[in-house]
């Protein structure tokens, strides 16, 4: 096909690239169209974000650990306050409980559309993108009138929640729940059947599930190799054991496999968020604060790319000696070689978006 | 001249730089402004895969000391005379971020920013504005009014 | 005396085909109309705004007052000659394109295959780019513009020999326009003719190809790499490639308006302009606008072996029909 | 106390018998089992990885970390946290003896746990603390200019937070404010470097106007 181009070459991509959120830089050496190897080059985000945190105090950890990353922007500061009242044994209210796990499923939503609708501007198909990001619309209005940012709700504190929610509030979720619903079923019957969608992510980028096991790998990415591995139903956290929900998995291990799974989180989350809505308690906000006492603690929970996990250590000061969190993109992004291998250099950005990588999250 | 300026500056094309940020600005600018509820495309504005198209330059995150010399090199790279936005606050003070051990922001020690929006991050509207900013900077730049980046100022490359 | 002055006379007349009509400035602005509207439309069936119809223009202008970077690595005089050889081409290219009832271009000469050996120029243009700028991207763009290139030739080499037999009759093949232009306004336009439909719907699938519109803008996938060839082009030399592409427009439009509908209607050149201007716009609503709109890329070998499936095997039917002329 | 499930006990009696060490365990609100285990030194960590990669544990991740807070202390530890049949259990290896707190190196268990490679390559980084045996031991983040082990160095977070704004942008908003502020060096003056001050509080926008967003805001306001 291509002689002109027979012996091997580098492509470099990155960090500058136009298909990639962020910076992120493959050597990727190419014989014609094929991708023979795949050199990360990573860094180009780090900021030196636990170290900062030994810093700060605890409560300003939780603006910290909100900047991580803005697509999961709610997950952080909930685990890193989960891993503080782990620690202390602080009980959080029970409708500070449900609100959290609310503003939570908001984020994942917004988060898998995002996901889903980058993938239809790698391959080109610029009128899906366009829908899907205006389908997510709904769920950033939701996000600006409930908690007043579109990227980072600042949600949650120390033994609870920040700000309530209204049932008046709830009344317009619901209500845009309804639109969002609407919508959701036409965009998975166009990802799940549109013949030039499938033709392209069908088989490519392939995660066999023993890989995905060897490289302990969690989230959308292993639930599509068939992995079914889910910290809110393995270890339940905050009320999701009082809540119905499906672990949504897929057996293709490939690039549209992983795009299902996320689509159908989406519903999944949807009905989540209803339940929240019908069963809200009344009762208290926050917990009564103690002195966090010296001591380890560690927490975990699923971010939308897959579980999320903090540890921390504090002295009785109220500035951690060390904060460490591993987000899920860190062993989602190392198994990229075994999905990259021998691929097409046409599907390099359609694999690497189909991790849902989150560069800032990694390299903090 | 000022009717061929008037022209030149209904075309901005732009360019994102990702300089360490949290991503949370870039998907505000380089996806939501795209689609058709905000659709920077009617203010004649494209987004461009290579700098060398580029005529206004969008720059997130707090500059890590791993992308400053690349971000650099892009930057001399686009052909004057081009306008600079600092999207979100950490470009502007380093956010919170600032003092972290590979932070080598704000980005104005390095490049010379012509507009800010602070935000973190800012809705689409405002970067849509400080897009209608930069195109009147340029304009003005095409006018001769406001010096472009050549005669001003050097980004000093370590 | 007389064969000097009908020289001088014809090639003032070649000088005003070649520079303004339908050449030249009538092409530019036409063909930057329709990229306009083509971006216009496409805007609107996305539910945007888009941008203005004179966008196109605006473009222009800002890269012709742009800085040309040319890069230390790059072989300079190719960088340079390839926009300009694409350029040339179509200009050239354009005075030759008939606009029936207004002119006819050349006479009794197969100038069907010359628009057959013009049309590639400007993707030749795009891989001397890609090759010359010594970027990575630029050699995928090259291999695959290449392979692209020989995809949708094939079937664009059988529309016209499906076209040329039918004209000709009892296995013989005519190339000339003018001739299959008097053919079909004797038979009817190849558009309605039962046997030429396969070949017209193949022609509509090459458009998109030709192009370099979605699904089949792989040589330029932005998202894959980078506009490819011409990532490193800036300022004027990336203006001429605008404006090649929008005259390419024109003729591959124009050339398919005169092989499946030349029809024309009473009132006069101008009204004809305008008769073949709507029947331009229309085949480029159908063929690129909708199309780009409804599609995501495909990869090249895809590509490849679509255009080698679908395409090739329409126009070859009727190729077939013509010789058994049905 | 002592782990929940059956699969519980079968690591903490694998991990006993490879350590010598008990696996301690607390729980949280919702009784999710925490293990922490305390190795004596790096020669049980082998051993304790191998047991623990024979019972299906998942690595989620390594911290480094030093255990004093001070200005002299260098007794580094590093913990593993491992998933296990729905509990956490965090095995620390301590990375100094008594009398003596230079770090000793520790070995690779990548060799149990593939997605240790990465971990590895950054604590390796971040703590300066050498790996044994590691098959890829490269520079994960960090950028090269900057030294091996920042995270371990201590710095004064009056250092650390100089002022972060630099003055070009104070002197825009200023000269935008129509304040003079020259300063007395003329290297560094007043006169905006590149483009027209630009008025913040009142953007001249005429065209477009944004499509009000009303469509989607809640219906009765907040």
């Amino acid at each position: 096909m291509s002689e002109a181009l027979g012996k091997e070459f580098t492509l470099p991509l990155g960090p500058m690239h136009v298909a990639l959120e962020e910076p992120m830089y493959f050597k990727v050496t190419v014989e014609g169209e094929r991708v023979r190897h795949v050199e990360i080059t990573s860094g180009h985000v780090h900021r030196g974000m636990e170290a900062l945190a030994t810093k700060r105090n605890l409560f300003q950890n939780i603006v910290l650990t909100e900047r991580v990353c803005s697509l999961c922007s709610n997950s952080h500061p909930l685990t890193y306050c989960m891993a503080i009242e782990n620690l202390a044994g602080i009980e959080v209210p029970r409708r500070a409980q449900y609100l959290r796990v609310l503003a939570d499923e908001i984020k994942r939503v917004a988060s898998h559309l995002f996901n889903v609708a980058i993938l239809a501007h790698i391959i080109g198909y610029k009128s899906l993108f366009m829908h899907v990001m205006e389908v997510r619309e709904i769920m950033q209005d939701v996000k600006e009138t409930v908690y007043g940012n579109r990227m980072d709700l600042a949600a949650n504190t120390l033994g609870g929640v920040k700000n309530d929610v209204d049932a008046q509030l709830f009344g317009y979720i619901t209500r845009s729940l309804q639109r969002l619903e609407g919508h959701m079923q036409e965009i998975i019957d166009i990802y799940a059947s549109n013949p030039m969608l499938c033709s392209r992510t069908v088989g490519v980028g392939v995660l066999p599930k023993d890989e995905a096991i060897r490289y302990g790998l969690v989230g959308p990415v292993a639930r599509g190799s068939g992995l079914a591995v889910d910290v809110r139903r393995d270890a339940p956290y905050g009320i999701y054991p009082e809540l119905s929900f499906n672990v949504i998995t897929e057996t293709g291990g490939d690039v549209h496999s992983r795009a299902m799974v996320r689509l159908r989180e989406v519903n999944e989350s949807i009905s989540l968020i209803r339940q929240i809505a019908a069963n809200l308690p009344e009762g208290k906000l926050t917990a009564p604060l103690p002195v966090i006492p010296a001591g380890q603690g560690c927490a975990r929970t699923e971010a939308p790319r897959g579980e999320l996990f903090y540890f921390i250590r504090t002295d009785e000061s109220d500035i951690p000696t060390r904060l460490k969190w591993r987000v899920p993109s860190y062993m989602n992004w190392d198994a990229l070689e075994v999905m990259m291998k021998d691929c097409a250099v046409a599907d390099v950005s359609l694999i690497v978006n189909s991790i849902d990588p989150c560069v800032s999250c990694t390299e903090r | 001249m000022n009717l061929f300026s008037d022209i030149v500056v209904r075309s901005p094309w732009l360019y994102r730089i990702n300089a360490g940020s949290c991503n949370g600005c870039d998907v505000e600018l380089a996806t939501t402004a795209c689609i058709p509820r905000y659709d920077v495309e009617r203010l004649g504005c494209r987004y461009c895969g290579s700098p060398r198209h580029a005529d206004i330059v969008l720059i997130t995150g707090p500059l890590t000391l791993r992308v400053r010399d690349k971000v650099l090199r892009v930057w001399q790279e686009i052909p004057e005379p081009k306008v600079t936005v600092a999207v979100g606050i950490c470009p502007i003070s380093g956010g919170v971020f600032r003092g972290g051990h590979s932070i080598e922001g704000p980005i104005d020690r390095y490049i010379p920013v012509d507009v800010n929006v602070p935000g973190c991050p800012p809705r689409p509207q405002s970067i849509m504005e400080g897009v209608l900013l930069a195109k009147k900077i340029w304009l003005d730049r095409l006018n001769g009014i406001a010096p472009g980046h050549k005669e001003e100022r050097h980004v000093s490359l370590p | 005396m007389s064969d000097i002055f009908s020289l001088i006379s014809q090639s003032a007349t070649g000088l005003f085909h070649l520079v303004v009509f339908p050449g030249g400035l009538f092409a530019l602005l036409f063909g930057l109309v329709l990229k306009g509207i083509d971006r216009k439309v496409e805007a609107r069936l996305q539910r945007r705004v888009g941008p203005p119809l004179l966008q196109p223009f605006y473009d222009l202008v800002k890269l012709a007052s742009k800085e040309t970077i040319i890069p230390e690595t790059a072989n300079k005089t190719l960088f340079m000659y390839a926009p300009l050889l694409g350029f040339t081409g179509m200009a050239v290219c354009l005075a030759l394109l008939p606009v029936p009832g207004v002119y006819y271009g050349m006479e009794n000469m197969g100038d069907m295959l010359v628009f057959f050996y013009l049309l590639p120029l400007p993707a030749i243009a795009l891989m001397v780019a890609g090759s010359s700028s010594s970027s990575p991207f630029g050699a995928l763009g090259f291999s695959r513009e290449m392979t692209l290139m020989f995809a949708y030739e094939v079937p664009l080499l059988l529309v016209i020999l499906a076209v040329a037999m039918q004209v000709g009759g009892e296995g013989s093949a005519e190339f000339s326009l003018r001739k299959i232009i008097e053919y079909q306004r004797e038979h009817g336009s190849f558009g309605f003719t039962l046997s030429m439909l396969p070949a017209f719907v193949a022609y509509l699938l090459y458009l998109p190809g030709t192009m370099g519109v979605p699904p089949f803008d792989v040589a330029e996938a932005e998202t894959e790499i980078l506009e490819g060839p011409l990532l490193e082009y800036s300022g004027g030399l990336l203006a001429f490639f605008q404006l090649t592409s929008a005259m390419k427009l024109v003729i591959a439009l124009g050339f398919g308006v005169v092989m499946f509908f030349p029809g024309t209607v009473a009132g006069g050149p101008l009204v004809n302009i305008v008769w073949f201007a709507a029947k331009c716009l229309l085949l480029m609503l159908v063929a690129l606008t909708l199309c780009k709109a409804a599609t995501a890329r495909m990869r090249i070998e895809q590509a490849l072996s679509f255009y080698l499936k679908y395409p090739a095997t329409l126009a070859l039917v009727s190729v077939v029909l013509a010789w058994v002329s049905l | 106390m002592t782990p929940t499930n059956k699969s519980n006990e079968i690591v903490h009696d694998a991990l006993l018998q490879a350590t010598e060490l008990a696996t301690q365990w607390t729980f949280d609100v919702k009784q999710n089992a925490f293990g922490w285990l305390r190795l004596n030194n790096t020669e049980s960590l082998r051993p304790a990885a191998k047991a623990l990669a024979e019972n299906g544990a998942r690595l989620c991740t390594m911290t480094a970390y030093v255990e004093e807070r001070g200005e002299n202390s260098n007794k580094k530890a590093i913990a593993y946290h491992f998933a296990l049949a729905n509990t956490v259990v965090t095995v620390t290896v301590p990375l100094y003896t008594a009398g003596c707190d230079t770090p000793v190196a520790v070995p690779s268990i990548t060799s149990w746990f593939r997605n240790a490679d990465w971990n590895e390559r950054e604590f390796h980084e971040m703590f300066g603390i050498d790996i044994v045996d590691h098959p890829n031991p490269k520079r994960l983040f960090l950028d090269e200019r900057l030294d091996a082990g920042i995270m371990s160095s201590l710095i004064p977070f009056s250092a650390m937070v100089h002022g972060a704004a630099t003055r070009n942008l104070w002197e825009q908003v200023m000269a935008a404010k129509g304040v003079d502020i020259t300063g007395s060096d003329g290297s560094y003056g007043l006169e905006n470097p590149h483009g027209a001050p630009t008025d913040i509080s009142t953007p001249p926008i005429e065209e477009p106007t944004f499509t009000p967003v009303s469509a989607t805001a809640p219906e009765n306001g907040n």
